[in-house]
C-alpha cells in the first residue's frame, strides 16, 4: 500500500462544502438552480469517491497533509476502511438529496437546510478519510455544528428542546474526547492511524492511563454511536424532518460514532492491546447491553419514528460489538454491518417520511392496510424490516452471520445468545408493522397528509425502492467482488494478517 | 525600510486624524480610508524582518535606551500589530457605514478613532514604562470618548465609570513605574528586567503595576466597569475595545512579567494571577448565560475569554506562551466579529433584548451567520482559531501537570457553548408574529449590507485562522520570552 | 530639626489636613475651594523639593486651571439645579480599610525605596551629562522635547482627544450665554486693559526662558489660558456654535508641529523625533503653548469656538 | 550668626510683613460681615505684600529681582482690588444681573 | 528625617485619603477631586523616590511629573465635560443608577 500525496481527498471534502456554501448563498428564491446544484454535487462526489476506490483497490493510498497545530497535522488519508464509509455516505447522500428535494416541498428556509445538509456530508467525508485522531476530532465537531441546525430546522419549541439535548450530549462528549486526545498526545505524541494499532508499537506500560484514555475517547465516540447511557438525544431528535433523521440516523451521525470506535480499536489501540487491557470485553458488554436495551425500548414505542430510532440505537451497537470481540470474522461482520444497517435503516426512514407526508400516518396503530394505498413504499419498508430482523436473502443476515461466526471463532459464545435474543426482539417489534400493513383492512379515511404532485410522490417513493433494492443486492450478491462484504474482508485481511 | 514602516504605523493614522479635523467634510472619507490603507504595507517589512529572526530596534531621536525611548519590535509586538491592523481595517469597514465620515456623527467619531488606532500601535511598539503609561492613557481616553460619542445617557454613565476607574488604574501603574525607576535607574523595560533583583520591593512594585493593569484589563475582581462600557458602546467601538484595548493592558502585563523581571515576584504571585483568570472564566461565563441583553452577553463573554490569558502566568512554559498569544489573536478577531454582528442585529431589530431575536435567522441571515461563526471560535470548536488556541493551552496545561487548569479550560468552553447557542437557537426559533420594520431606503440598505459584510469577513477570518494557524504559530515561536526554552 | 524641615513638616501636615477636609467635607463648594488651596500648597511643596519647573506648572495648571474648570463645572451643575447633597456615606465600612491599606502600602514602599541607594548611571544623571548635545540649558525641557519627545507629543494628543471628546459629548445643545462677571463697573475693563497684555508678556517670557531656566511650553500655555479664562469670564469673547478653521488649526497646532518635524527628520536620514535645530524647539514650544491655551479655554467655556462679542 | 546690615533690615521687613498678613487673617476671622472682612483683607494683606516684597528685594540685593518683585506687587494689588470690588458689588446687588442660566 | 521623607509620608497619606474619597464619594465631582489629589500625591511620590542628583531632584522625574500633570488636567477637563452633559441629559450626578435594565 504505497502512500501518494494526492489532492483527491481534499477535493472530495471540498466539493460538498463549496456546494453547501453556494446553495446557502443562493437564497430562497432560486429553487430550480438549487436543485440542479444539489444533484450535480452529489453525483460529482459519488464519481470522485469511486475514483478513489479504484485507486485504493490497486494499492495506491492518496494522502493530503496540512499543518494545523505544531506536532499534529490535518491528515486526510483514504485507506480501504475509509472508502467503505465514504462510499456508503456518497451513495446514500445522493439518494437522500433526491428524497429531500421532494419531501421539503412545503418547508421554508430550504436554502439554509440544503446548505447545512451538504456541510454535514462534508464532515462525514472528512471523518471517513481522517488520517489521525485530531483530524477525526475536527470533522467530528464540524458534524455536530452542521447537524444541529438541521435538527432545529423547523424552529418549533420541541425542535429547539431536541437541539438542546443534542448539544448537551455531543458537546459534553467532545469535551471528554478532547481531554482524552490531549492525554494521548502528551503520552504517545503524534499518532497517525496505522492498521493494527499505532500504540501497539510503542510498548507503553502506563496501562492505567491508556485505559482512561480509551474510556474518555470511547465516551466521545459513544455519544454519537448512541451507546446506552449516551443515547437519549437520538429519540428526541426525531422531531427533525424525515430526510434529516434518515441521513443523521442511518448515515452521518450515528455511523460517525461507530466508525470512530472502529478506528479507535483497530487503528489506534489495535486489537491486541485492546484485548490485553480488557477494554474489548468492556466495550462488547456495553454494546450488547445497548443492543438488548435498545430493542426492549423499541418494543414499547407507539410512534413509528421513535421505534425506528430505538432500533437504530440497538443496531449500531452491532458494529461496536463486532470490533470489540476482535478476530477477523467478527471484524468483517462489524464493518459490513456498517453498510448494511445504513442501507436498511435509511429505507425505513424514507418510508416513514412518505407515510407521514402522504397519509399523515405517524403512529404504528395507524399503519393498518397501508399496503393497499402505498404498495411500493410498503414493500420497500417490509424488505428493510425483514432485513433488519436478519432473514437470509437480505443484507442483515450476512452481517449477523459473520458476527455470530466471529464470536464462536474467538470463543465468546455468550455473544451468540445476545444475537439470537436481539433477532427475536427485532422480529417482535418489526413483524407487527409488516403484518399491519399487509394483512389488516385499510381504514376508510387516512388521518391526513397532502396530495402532492406525481413528481413529488415519485421523488419520495423511488429512493426507498433503490435502497431496498440495495438491501437485497448486498445480501444476495454478497459473495461477488465489489460487494460491501468482499470489501470488508479485504479490509480485515489488512488488519489481522 | 523598517524605520519608515514603524513611523508609518503610528504617524499615518495620527496624520489622518489631524487632517480630518481641519479638512472640509467632503474630504473626510478619502482621508480616513487612505490613512488606514497605509497600515498593511507598513507591516510587510516588519513581519519579514522578525520572521528572519532579527530584533528591530529604533531609538527615537537617536538616544539609546536608558536616556531616550526605544521602539522595539519582536515577534510578540508584530503579532499584536497584525491583529490590530486586521481588526481595525475590517471594523473600520463597519464604521464607514455606521458612522459615515461626512455626517456629523462621523465627524465626531473618525478623528478619535484614528487617534485610538495610532496610540494602540505606539503602545505595541514602545518598550518604555512611562511611554506605555502615556499611550495606555491616550488609548483609554480615546476609548472613553468613543463610548460616549453618541451621547446616550447609559453610554455616558458607562464611559464615566470606565474613565474614573481607568484614571485610578493609571495612578497605581505610575506608582509602580516610579518605584522601578527608583530601583533600576531606567525606564526601559528590558534594562529594568536585567537590573531588577528579587526582593520585597520588587514584589510590591509588580503587585502595584499588576493591580493597575488588571483594572484596565477588567480581570474579574476589578471588572465592574467593562460590561456596561462594552455593552453600551456603539458597534465598532465595542468591537475594538474588546478585541484590542483590553488586550493592550494584558500585553503590558505579559511584557512586564516575562521581559521586565516581573516574574521575580515569585510563584505565589503567578498562581494568584492564574486563579484570578480561572475565576474570571467561570464567573463571567455564568454571568453571560444569565444576561438578558445581547451586547451585555457578548461583553461578559469578553471578561471570560480574558481569563484564559491569565493562565499564562502559572503555566509559564513555551507551550503556554504560544497558546496564550494565539488565543489573544483568535479571540480578538472572533470577538470583534461577534460585537459587530450583535450591533447589526440590535440596529435591525430595534431592541437588544434577547427575546426580540426570535426568528432573526430568516431575515438577518448574514448577521446571525457571522455571530454563529464567531461563536464557534469563542467556544473553541474546530475548525476555528479558538480551537487551535484551546488545543495548545490544554496541551501546555497537561505538560505542566496543571490538572486544575485543564478542567477550568474545558468547563469554560462548555459554558461558552451554552451562551452562544442560547443566542443562535433564538435566531432559529419561529419568529414572534410582529410587523417587520419597513425596509429602509436604498442608501441605508447599502450601508446595512456593508455592516453585515464587515462582520461576516471578520467571522470568516476567525475560522480561516483555525486552518492557517501554522504560519502564525511559527511567527510567535520566533520571539519566546527570555529563559523560556522551546 | 532645622527650620527648613520644620516648615516642611508643617506644610506636609497641612496637606494631609486639607485633603482630609476635602474628602470628608459636607458642602461641595467649600471642598472645591479647599481643593484649590491644596493645589497651591502642593506647588509650594514642589518649590521646597527644589523642582521650580514643576512648582510653576502645578501652580498654574494643577491648582489654577483645574480649580477654574471645576468651579465652572460646579456652577453649571448648580445652575441646572443639582442638589448640593452632602456625600452619601454608602460604603464607609469597606472604603476605610481599603484607604488605610493603600496609604500604608504606599508609605512602606516609599520608605523602603528611600533605602535603595541611587543607581550611579540612572537616566537622570545621564540627562545632565548628555544635555550639552541638545543645545538646551534646562535639563527638563531637554528631556521633554529631545530625549523623550514622543511622550510630549502623545501628551498633546491626549489634550486633543480631551477636546475632541468634549466636543463630541457637547452635543447639539446650543451653548447658552455664559456666566459672566458683572460688567457695569469700570474696574473690570481696567483689569482687562492691564492684566491681559501682562499675561501675554509673562507667557512669552516663560516660553523663551524655558530653554535655559525653569519655564516652558506647559507653564506658558497655562498662563495664557489664564488670560483666556479672563476674556471668557468678562464676556469679551463669546462661545460660537461651530468651530472655524482657525480654531481647529490652533487646536491641532502643537501635536501637528511636533509630529511634522518628528517625521521630517526621516527625510534628513535621522531617527524620527530628532529635532533638526533650535528653531524647531521654539516652533514646537510656541505651537504647544497656543494649543494648550486654546484647548483649555474652550474646555473652560465648554464651546466649540470663541469669537469676539457682537454688539 | 553674623547678619550683615542688609540681612537685618530684610529680616525685619519680612517679619513685619508676616505680622500684617497675620492681622489680615485675624480680621477675616473676627469681623462680622462681608464688607469688614474685605476691608481687613485688602488693606492688611496688600501692606503685608509690600513689606515682604521689599524685604526680599533687600535680601536679594539685585536690581533685576527687585524689578520683578515690583511687578508682582503691582499685579497683586490689581487682583486684590478688583476681586474685592466685585465681591462687594455681588454682596450688595445680589447675583449678577443679566446673566441667564445656561439652557440645557 | 530629611525633607523628602516628610513629603513622601504626606504623599502616602494623601494617596490613601484619595482612594477613600474616590470610593466613598457619590457625587462625580467629589470623585474627581479625590482623583486629582491622588494624582498630585503620586507625582510627589515619583520625585521623592527618584532620588537626587548633585543639581537638585532628578530632571527625568521632573519631566515625567510635568507630563503627568498635563495629562491629569486633560483627563479631568474631559471628565467634567462628560459629567455636565450627563447631568443635563439625566439630571444625575452620581454613577449609582443601575445600568443595563432600563
Amino acid at each position: 500500500m504505497t502512500e501518494v500525496v494526492h489532492p483527491l481527498p481534499i477535493v472530495v471534502v471540498l466539493v460538498s462544502l463549496l456546494a453547501g456554501l453556494a446553495i446557502a448563498a443562493l437564497g430562497e428564491r432560486r429553487q430550480r438552480l438549487r436543485t440542479v446544484l444539489n444533484l450535480t454535487a452529489a453525483v460529482l462526489k459519488l464519481g470522485l469517491v469511486l475514483w478513489i476506490a479504484l485507486l485504493v483497490m490497486d494499492g495506491v493510498v492518496p494522502v493530503f497533509r496540512f499543518p494545523l497545530v505544531p506536532g499534529f497535522d490535518l491528515l486526510l488519508r483514504a485507506d480501504s476502511l475509509s472508502i467503505l464509509f465514504a462510499s456508503l455516505s456518497a451513495v446514500l447522500w445522493l439518494v437522500t438529496t433526491v428524497y429531500a428535494i421532494a419531501y421539503m416541498e412545503h418547508y421554508d428556509n430550504r436554502a439554509r437546510f440544503f446548505g447545512f445538509f451538504s456541510i454535514c456530508v462534508t464532515a462525514t467525508m472528512g471523518i471517513a478519510m481522517a488520517g489521525n485522531l485530531l483530524t477525526f476530532f475536527v470533522f467530528y465537531e464540524l458534524l455536530t455544528l452542521a447537524t444541529w441546525p438541521l435538527v432545529v430546522h423547523t424552529g418549533s419549541r420541541a425542535a429547539l428542546r431536541a437541539g438542546r439535548t443534542y448539544l448537551r450530549f455531543t458537546l459534553g462528549g467532545s469535551a471528554l474526547f478532547l481531554v482524552g486526545l490531549i492525554w494521548l498526545y502528551a503520552l504517545a505524541g503524534t499518532q497517525d492511524f496505522i492498521a493494527g494499532g499505532s500504540l501497539g508499537l510503542l510498548e507503553l506500560d502506563a496501562h492505567a492511563s491508556l485505559r482512561a484514555i480509551f474510556v474518555l475517547i470511547a465516551i466521545g465516540m459513544g455519544v454519537k454511536a448512541a451507546l446506552v447511557p449516551l443515547h437519549a438525544w437520538l429519540p428526541t431528535a426525531m422531531v427533525a424532518p424525515a430526510p434529516v433523521s434518515a441521513l443523521l440516523h442511518a448515515v452521518a451521525v450515528v455511523k460517525a460514532g461507530a466508525f470512530g470506535l472502529v478506528r479507535l480499536v483497530a487503528d489506534v489501540f489495535g486489537g491486541g492491546l485492546t484485548a490485553e487491557l480488557g477494554l474489548g470485553l468492556a466495550l462488547a458488554i456495553a454494546a450488547s447491553f445497548t443492543i438488548v436495551y435498545g430493542s426492549v425500548l423499541a418494543l414499547g414505542q407507539s410512534d413509528l419514528k421513535r421505534r425506528l430510532a430505538y432500533s437504530t440505537v440497538s443496531q449500531v451497537s452491532y458494529i461496536a460489538l463486532g470490533i470489540a470481540i476482535g478476530g477477523p470474522i467478527a471484524t468483517v461482520g462489524g464493518m459490513v454491518h456498517l453498510v448494511h444497517q445504513g442501507v436498511m435503516k435509511i429505507t425505513m426512514f424514507f418510508c416513514a417520511g412518505t407515510f407521514a407526508t402522504l397519509l399523515g400516518v405517524t403512529r404504528i396503530d395507524e399503519l393498518d392496510g397501508l399496503a393497499r394505498r402505498l404498495p411500493w413504499s410498503a414493500a420497500a419498508f417490509s424488505v428493510a424490516a425483514l432485513g433488519m430482523i436478519g432473514l437470509p436473502p437480505m443484507a442483515g443476515f450476512v452481517s449477523k452471520w459473520y458476527l455470530g461466526a466471529g464470536a464462536v471463532a474467538v470463543g465468546q459464545t455468550w455473544v451468540v445468545a445476545v444475537l439470537v435474543a436481539s433477532t427475536l426482539l427485532n422480529a417482535a417489534y418489526f413483524l407487527p408493522l409488516v403484518s399491519r400493513m399487509w394483512l389488516r383492512p385499510a381504514p376508510d379515511r387516512w388521518p391526513g397528509g397532502s396530495q402532492p404532485s406525481a413528481w413529488v410522490t415519485a421523488g419520495m417513493v423511488v429512493p426507498a425502492l433503490v435502497t431496498a433494492g440495495l438491501t437485497i443486492a448486498f445480501g444476495v450478491l454478497a459473495g461477488s467482488t465489489l460487494s460491501p462484504l468482499d470489501w470488508a474482508i479485504a479490509i480485515a485481511r489488512e488488519y489481522v494478517p | 525600510m523598517t524605520t519608515e514602516a514603524l513611523t508609518l504605523l503610528v504617524f499615518a493614522p495620527l496624520a489622518g486624524a489631524l487632517v480630518m479635523v481641519v479638512a472640509p467634510r467632503r474630504a473626510a472619507a478619502p482621508i480616513a480610508v487612505l490613512s488606514l490603507l497605509t497600515l498593511p504595507p507598513a507591516l510587510v517589512p516588519l513581519t519579514r524582518a522578525v520572521r528572519a529572526g532579527e530584533l528591530v530596534q529604533l531609538p527615537l531621536a537617536g538616544f539609546a535606551a536608558p536616556l531616550g525611548i526605544v521602539w522595539r519590535v519582536d515577534a510578540l509586538a508584530v503579532t499584536m500589530l497584525l491583529l490590530s491592523v486586521a481588526v481595525v481595517l475590517l471594523v473600520s469597514l463597519h464604521a464607514l457605514a455606521s458612522f459615515p465620515p461626512e455626517r456629523e456623527s462621523g465627524q465626531r467619531f473618525w478623528p478619535l478613532w484614528l487617534i485610538l488606532v495610532s496610540s494602540l500601535h505606539a503602545l505595541f511598539l514602545s518598550a518604555d514604562l512611562f511611554n506605555l503609561y502615556v499611550t495606555l492613557e491616550l488609548v483609554t481616553l480615546a476609548g472613553v470618548a468613543l463610548i460616549a460619542v453618541r451621547g446616550e445617557p447609559a453610554a455616558m454613565r458607562a464611559a464615566m465609570r470606565y474613565l474614573l476607574l481607568g484614571l485610578m488604574a493609571s495612578l497605581f501603574y505610575l506608582l509602580a513605574t516610579a518605584l522601578l525607576y527608583g530601583q533600576t535607574g531606567t525606564l526601559d523595560l528590558y534594562l529594568v528586567g536585567e537590573r531588577l533583583e528579587a526582593g520585597g520591593l520588587t514584589a510590591i512594585a509588580v503587585a502595584l503595576m499588576a493591580t493597575g493593569l488588571l483594572l484596565k484589563a477588567a480581570i474579574v475582581p476589578l471588572h465592574v466597569w467593562l460590561p456596561a462600557a462594552h455593552g453600551k458602546a456603539p458597534g465598532p467601538v465595542s468591537a475594538v475595545l474588546s478585541a484590542l484595548v483590553v488586550k493592550a493592558a494584558l500585553y503590558i502585563l505579559i511584557r512586564l512579567w516575562f521581559w521586565g523581571g516581573g516574574g521575580q515576584a515569585g510563584e505565589h504571585a503567578a498562581l494568584l494571577l492564574g486563579v484570578l483568570g480561572a475565576l474570571a472564566i467561570l464567573y463571567a461565563s455564568a454571568a453571560a448565560i444569565a444576561q438578558r441583553r445581547l451586547k451585555m452577553l457578548v461583553a461578559y463573554s469578553t471578561l471570560a475569554q480574558l481569563g484564559y490569558v491569565m493562565l499564562l502566568f502559572p503555566l509559564a512554559s513555551a507551550g503556554a506562551y504560544r497558546a496564550v498569544v494565539f488565543h489573544v489573536v483568535a479571540h480578538g478577531i472572533a470577538k470583534a466579529a461577534m460585537f459587530l454582528a450583535a450591533a447589526n442585529l440590535l440596529r435591525a431589530l430595534g431592541s437588544e433584548r434577547l427575546q426580540r431575536l426570535a426568528g432573526a435567522g430568516s431575515r438577518h441571515g448574514l448577521d446571525v451567520l457571522a455571530f454563529a461563526l464567531a461563536g464557534v471560535s469563542i467556544m473553541g470548536l474546530p475548525p476555528s482559531g479558538g480551537f487551535v488556541a484551546k488545543w495548545l493551552l490544554l496541551a501546555a496545561a497537561w505538560q505542566e501537570r496543571g490538572w486544575a487548569w485543564v478542567v477550568v479550560i474545558s468547563v469554560g468552553s462548555l459554558l461558552a457553548a451554552v451562551y452562544v447557542f442560547r443566542v443562535v437557537s433564538l435566531a432559529f426559533a419561529q419568529p414572534l408574529r410582529e410587523p417587520e420594520r419597513a425596509a429602509s431606503a436604498g442608501e441605508e440598505q447599502g450601508r446595512a449590507q456593508l455592516t453585515s459584510v464587515a462582520a461576516l469577513l471578520l467571522a470568516a477570518l476567525a475560522i480561516v485562522l483555525g486552518l492557517a494557524s501554522a504560519p502564525l504559530i511559527a511567527l510567535i515561536d520566533q520571539g519566546l520570552p527570555p529563559g523560556m526554552l522551546r | 530639626m532645622t527650620i527648613g524641615v520644620l516648615v516642611d513638616v508643617l506644610l506636609a501636615l497641612s496637606l494631609v489636613g486639607l485633603s482630609l477636609q476635602v474628602v470628608t467635607g459636607r458642602a461641595l463648594f467649600r471642598d472645591l475651594v479647599l481643593f484649590i488651596l491644596f493645589g497651591l500648597l502642593i506647588a509650594l511643596s514642589w518649590a521646597r523639593l527644589g523642582a521650580p519647573d514643576v512648582a510653576l506648572a502645578e501652580a498654574a495648571i494643577g491648582a489654577g486651571l483645574t480649580g477654574a474648570l471645576m468651579l465652572m463645572a460646579y456652577r453649571r451643575l448648580a445652575a441646572g439645579g443639582a442638589a448640593d447633597v452632602s456625600p452619601a456615606r454608602r460604603r464607609p465600612l469597606l472604603a476605610l480599610p481599603v484607604a488605610a491599606l493603600a496609604g500604608i502600602l504606599v508609605a512602606i514602599i516609599g520608605l523602603s525605596a528611600q533605602g535603595v541607594e541611587r543607581v550611579p548611571d540612572a537616566a537622570g544623571t545621564l540627562v545632565l551629562q548628555e544635555l550639552s548635545a541638545t543645545g538646551l540649558g534646562n535639563p527638563i525641557t531637554g528631556v521633554l522635547l529631545v530625549f523623550r519627545g514622543l511622550d510630549t507629543m502623545l501628551e498633546m494628543a491626549v489634550l486633543l482627544v480631551a477636546l475632541l471628546g468634549a466636543w463630541a459629548v457637547l452635543g447639539a445643545a446650543h451653548p447658552g450665554r455664559l456666566h459672566q462677571v458683572d460688567r457695569e463697573t469700570p474696574l473690570v475693563s481696567a483689569l482687562l486693559t492691564t492684566v491681559a497684555p501682562v499675561t501675554l508678556l509673562i507667557a512669552t517670557h516663560l516660553l523663551l526662558v524655558g530653554t535655559d531656566a525653569p519655564g516652558g511650553a506647559f507653564q506658558a500655555g497655562a498662563v495664557l489660558t489664564g488670560c483666556g479664562v479672563l476674556l471668557v469670564l468678562t464676556g469679551t469673547v463669546r462661545p460660537r456654535a461651530a468651530a472655524g478653521l482657525l480654531t481647529k488649526l490652533l487646536a491641532i497646532a502643537g501635536l501637528a508641529a511636533f509630529a511634522l518635524i518628528g517625521v521630517s527628520a526621516l527625510a534628513l536620514g535621522r531617527a524620527p523625533m530628532t529635532l533638526p535645530g533650535m528653531w524647531a524647539v521654539y516652533l514646537i514650544e510656541t505651537a504647544m503653548m497656543l494649543s494648550i491655551a486654546l484647548t483649555m479655554t474652550l474646555l473652560f467655556a465648554r464651546s466649540r469656538a470663541l469669537g469676539p462679542e457682537q454688539r | 550668626m553674623t547678619m550683615g546690615l542688609a540681612d537685618l533690615i530684610g529680616a525685619t521687613l519680612l517679619v513685619l510683613g508676616c505680622a500684617f498678613y497675620g492681622a489680615g487673617t485675624v480680621g477675616l476671622l473676627r469681623f462680622p460681615d462681608v464688607y469688614n472682612r474685605l476691608h481687613a483683607l485688602t488693606k492688611a494683606d496688600n501692606q503685608g505684600l509690600l513689606l515682604v516684597c521689599a524685604g526680599l528685594a533687600v535680601l536679594s540685593g539685585s536690581w533685576g529681582v527687585t524689578a520683578l518683585l515690583a511687578v508682582i506687587w503691582l499685579l497683586g494689588l490689581t487682583a486684590a482690588a478688583v476681586s474685592a470690588h466685585l465681591i462687594a458689588r455681588h454682596a450688595r446687588h445680589g447675583p449678577d444681573p443679566g446673566v441667564s442660566a445656561e439652557e440645557p | 528625617m530629611t525633607s523628602t521623607t516628610v513629603y513622601l509620608l504626606a504623599a502616602s497619606a494623601v494617596f490613601g485619603i484619595g482612594v477613600y474619597g474616590l470610593i466613598v464619594a457619590d457625587h462625580i465631582l467629589r470623585k474627581l477631586l479625590a482623583l486629582n489629589m491622588m494624582g498630585s500625591a503620586v507625582f510627589v511620590f515619583i520625585l521623592t523616590v527618584a532620588g537626587v542628583t548633585p543639581e537638585g531632584p532628578d530632571p527625568l522625574a521632573q519631566a515625567l511629573v510635568l507630563t503627568g500633570i498635563v495629562i491629569a488636567v486633560a483627563a479631568t477637563a474631559f471628565a467634567l465635560a462628560l459629567m455636565v452633559r450627563m447631568f443635563q441629559e439625566t439630571g444625575l450626578t452620581s454613577l449609582q443608577g443601575h445600568d443595563g435594565d432600563d
